[in-house]
């Protein structure tokens, strides 16, 4: 029983309220402080690429919004199903709470990714590449899941629906992470690889991969703010949020 | 905006496994207001319930909760001592609901709606014959226009396409949101008699109407609105 | 299917067979309708051959995945009505409370759906394959290709409509919803018949849209029923 | 199949400029059906008509016809002595009908609702305010919902919508097909006055209804079908 | 837009001011739902370069044609919700008994629908050209040509929605009557941006497609009117 109990808190909107009031801060800043040591080595400190020049550099925030866009789906589907299964507020505030910021870091992604294939493939947009087709249906998904709450006026049949939908939507992530060995593609293959020698110089894996957990940081504070509208609005009638205000 | 609601047949806490619809503490929430609060009823075998109450009080969100359509409530409806929440079919195949929509489709006539209607609903091993299904139509007063398409029929009449239901149903309770719209003085009555039959057949049968109704064993629920305003002012 | 046919032992397929015999006969009720899917995508066809103007090698170079674009949007189309009419006039209201399994009778709606719409256009293939210029031989290949994907559509478009049946915000939420979905279905859709008309081998597309279409009918039928539900609670 | 029909108010061919509306020797077919045969009538100022007959005796079709929406008819309906076939608009001006169906739109609000119909329906110089639509809520007992998407009210509450409309109408004639479908017992009340006050004040009135309905000053006119069966036999 | 405006002097424009304002609220008030034929235009064009496969030339080569006929099916696809809507709930009954001129009503709501549908199509055409790797030159062609088919378009298909609007067998048919009207359209509407890529003179396509929307605007309302009266003696 005892172990169960966090998950248990983790139901409860007062406590996350109160967990998020704690950790928020440090979060918001060591993911600050670490994208920006890492943007600024790598703008500043990283050689140039012989092949690239300098226009690599930008995948020292393309490189991890990607990476997080992903993930943060991941997130927004196990969200979704334990709102399905235990039927958890909490779960339903984290999907939509998550949702705008994946859409967010997948805009970003897919302009950064545009950006750096100007100079590096000529064009702003190649439609017949996989990696950057599916990253467009990954944004879809995301739009389309936020166009569902919306148009539901009752907020719990709109997070049901959002739940299934998130769930739904899972079918896809296999498609976008296969897709650049389906597809003749340009775009880079996976080149972190923690098994093999990484194909990346090492001057300019440094810097990413600590940009990277600094993303992770700064999407899961983003989520902590969204969360916090959410658990505001939703439990605006209750005891302790009226406390809460009161103090 | 708060509700009053009063207890008949009482003792719901008595006996949990008791036979028949017992509603337990329901509380029902729409669009910020309450509309149903705490209300708990039996209704044992042969007993039939009118919910009453003005345009608006909240009939059809308690008899949609009972039917096991709408899943937004607090408390518990129990079909023989158990929660329809845990036990949905159950109580699935012991009811009949006909609520304001008539479940009728216009492409279609009359005995071939009523033909997959029985199909989802009476599933007995024996298929229910065409003549039966007839005669259910005769009864509504439908069979000269067994084979119409609906959407040529009258209001009353593809209100009585759902109504003949009723005279092969087959389920213990009946879940009745407005039955008489739209039909005829004469035909109130033999619905009314439908209904009278039921329940002296050990029926039950949980009923809304606005207008005037007379069956035997049936015992007035009133839903009102406090600050009286749903009438016409 | 001209009669109602029930087993005496299973009631449980009375109901299925009911529900398709049902929509099968409301589809059929007006004479043409059937066709409507069927025609419409030979007439964007052609009038993608009028806007793409007079350069027909540009056609059939592509023709697999405009047919696959085409009959998509064609089934996406009448996707729309698939659960709304049984919203509309209470008869979805019935469904959900009928004791019989949901699972089935989503299934014997969608395969109704599938009849009236995927299947003509199955058919029609030869047809195709004549307008776009495909050689004769990769009609088969076409055809068992757009089986499996009508099938795969039918499925993942009924969530879409089941997700927004009770929201009258129009079927233009269906496509964003389902879009994204079909990427796959698409893809190794087109590919297939690719893959035919160049003579490559067929077995690994042709297993992974098995895998897809399996993997709808067994799944979506449970995102649908969800979605089914909760139109009831709005 | 045939329709017996009697005349009141009857010699519609005496003086064919009269005020009022006129049927003269009406017949309708509809699925091969005779559902009205020869039958005029006359309304004056201050009259009021209700068509009665069972379900599917064909009251909806005559109506439908009166207002103009149905063109499927032999014989000639006469406004003011005029054919509405040949002037369509002199009626459309002074005519209102509410059918089985009420005209609303499930997204938009009932003051929204109201006010478009407005618009179209009441073309005075002199825009009606929001007040005063108010007002006509607050009659049907809405004004607390006056801001709520109509596709949460209940059943009754959106049909009184619709009927919010009788207390903004300037027009002479009312059609009404079923207006107290749905309606609570209190609202029938403030209807009948509503359409009593409308009567007294020199208008007319063809109404339907299979509720009791007793309003001073209305006439009965039963379109009764010959081989009785449209009852629930 | 935001509050009814009524003229002392003109209860006529104020009928057509209230209905358009009724339409455009009824669309608008799902927030999203004015951006789905937009979304869905872009998806379209995703999907289809999915299909085609690798081959970008393709596509730029047929830029315009492609557009043209997907802005169509966008439009054509919200076409059925046109008239329908009204039918299902009465008001049609109510617009056809007022006393106000109905050529004026059915102008509101098709106006009222080309806001919400064919206006954003014509906004997003440097989204097109960024897509489709169409001359930034060539933009403003494209705006303006889709600005006068999509009007077209919104007026033919009207006419299918009316005609259509009593029968229940769904929005195909409506794609079946009205396809075939749409075809000068097209051909014209892809010419002219077909001319403003290649430096040809524009002014023949654009007096071509500028009759056609007058000649559509004038005389469909006529058709349209008949049909609704029609759909009332079913
Ligand atoms: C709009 C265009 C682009 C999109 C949508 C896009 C998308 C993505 C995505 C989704 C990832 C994450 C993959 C993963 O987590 O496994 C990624 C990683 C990466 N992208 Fe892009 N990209 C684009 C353009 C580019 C360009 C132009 C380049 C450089 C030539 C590039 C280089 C990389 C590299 C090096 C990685 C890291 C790969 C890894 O180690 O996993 N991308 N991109
Ligand atoms: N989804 C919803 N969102 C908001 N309010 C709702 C919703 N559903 C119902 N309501 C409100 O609940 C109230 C009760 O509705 P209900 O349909 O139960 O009334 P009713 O008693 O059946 O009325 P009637 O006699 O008119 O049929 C109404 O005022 C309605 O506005
Ligand atoms: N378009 C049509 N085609 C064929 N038959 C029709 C059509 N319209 C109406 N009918 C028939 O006409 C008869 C009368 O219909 P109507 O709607 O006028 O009846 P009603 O008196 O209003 O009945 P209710 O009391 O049920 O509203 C019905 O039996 C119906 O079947
Ligand atoms: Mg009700
Ligand atoms: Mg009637």
């Amino acid at each position: 029983m005892a172990s169960w109990q966090w998950f248990h808190r983790l139901g409860s909107p007062k406590w996350l309220s109160g967990t998020i009031d704690r950790w928020l801060p440090w979060v918001l800043s060591a993911g600050t402080l670490l994208l920006i040591i890492s943007v600024v080595w790598g703008l500043a400190f990283t050689p140039p690429d012989y092949k690239q020049g300098n226009s690599f550099r930008i995948i020292y925030i393309h490189v991890p919004t990607a990476v997080v866009a992903l993930a943060a789906y991941y997130v927004m589907a196990i969200a979704g199903a334990v709102s399905i299964i235990w039927r958890m507020k909490v779960a339903d505030m984290a999907l939509r709470a998550i949702a705008p910021v994946g859409a967010a870091l997948t805009f970003l992604a897919l302009i950064t990714g545009a950006i750096w294939g100007k100079p590096t493939w000529g064009a702003y947009w190649i439609w017949q590449d996989a990696r950057l087709t599916s990253m467009l249906i990954l944004f879809f998904l995301y739009l389309g899941i936020m166009a569902l709450h919306d148009a539901y006026q009752d907020s719990a049949s709109g997070n049901r629906a959002a739940a299934i939908m998130s769930l739904v939507g899972t079918v896809n992530i296999p498609i976008i992470y296969k897709s650049v060995d389906w597809w003749s593609s340009l775009h880079q293959p996976a080149s972190l690889k923690f098994t093999e020698e990484s194909t990346i110089a090492t001057e300019m894996l440094q810097p990413l991969l600590l940009a990277i957990p600094g993303a992770y940081l700064f999407f899961i504070a983003a989520v902590m703010l969204q969360l916090r509208v959410q658990i505001a609005r939703s439990e605006k009638n209750t005891q302790w949020m009226a406390e809460r205000s009161g103090l | 905006m708060s509700i009053e609601s009063s207890n008949i047949n009482v003792q719901p806490h008595d006996d949990p496994t008791r036979s028949g619809l017992t509603l337990d503490s329901i509380c029902c929430e729409r669009g910020d207001r309450l509309l149903i609060q705490d209300l708990s009823l039996h209704i044992a075998d042969g007993q039939g319930v009118r919910i009453e109450g003005p345009n608006g009080s909240g009939k059809t969100t308690l008899l949609r909760v009972i039917a096991g359509l709408s899943q937004q409530y607090d408390g518990q409806v129990r079909w023989n001592g158990e929660d329809i929440r845990q036990n949905a079919s159950s109580l699935a195949t012991e009811c009949l609901y006909i609520g304001h929509l008539a479940g009728v489709k216009a492409l279609l006539t009359p005995l071939e709606n009523l033909s997959w209607w029985l199909s989802l609903h009476i599933p007995s091993a024996k298929p229910i014959s065409q003549e039966v299904q007839l005669q259910a139509l005769q009864s509504v007063g439908l069979d000269r226009f067994a084979d119409t398409p609906c959407h040529q029929l009258s209001a009353g009449q593809q209100r009585r396409i759902a109504l003949a239901r009723l005279y092969l149903s087959e389920h213990r309770l009946w879940v009745l949101d407005e039955p008489f719209t739209a039909i005829d003085a004469a035909g109130v009555v033999l619905l009314e008699q439908r209904i009278a039959e039921h329940l002296a057949q050990g029926g039950m049968a949980i009923v809304t109407t606005h207008q005037a109704m007379n069956i035997a064993g049936f015992t007035s629920h009133s839903l009102s609105v406090m600050s009286a305003n749903g009438a016409i002012s | 299917m001209s009669t109602i046919h029930r087993d005496e032992h299973a009631p449980i397929f009375a109901a299925f067979n009911a529900l398709l015999l049902r929509d099968l006969r409301v589809y059929f009720r007006y004479r043409g309708t059937w066709l409507n899917p069927l025609v419409f995508v030979l007439m964007v066809i052609t009038l993608f051959t009028l806007g793409i103007g007079p350069d027909p090698s540009a056609l059939s170079n592509h023709a697999a995945g405009i047919i696959w674009v085409v009959a998509l949007l064609g089934i996406m189309l009448s996707l729309d009505a698939l659960f709304r009419a049984d919203y509309d006039d209470g008869s979805l209201e019935q469904l959900l409370l009928s004791p019989q399994p949901l699972y089935l009778s989503v299934l014997a709606k969608i395969l109704a759906h599938w009849f009236i719409t995927g299947l003509p256009i199955v058919l029609a293939s030869p047809l195709y394959s004549l307008m776009l210029g495909i050689p004769f031989s990769a009609v088969p290949a076409l055809a068992v290709g757009l089986l499996f994907g009508s099938g795969i559509l039918s499925f993942i478009g009924a969530i879409g409509a089941a997700l927004t049946v009770s929201l009258r915000s129009g079927g233009l939420l269906i496509a964003l919803l389902t879009l994204p979905l079909y990427v796959p279905a698409i893809i190794f859709g087109s590919q297939f018949v690719e893959s035919a008309i160049e003579g490559w081998p067929l077995m690994p597309t042709f297993s992974m849209l098995l895998g897809l279409l399996i993997g709808a009918m067994v799944l979506s039928p449970l995102a649908i029923i969800g979605g089914l539900r909760l139109s009831q609670d709005v």
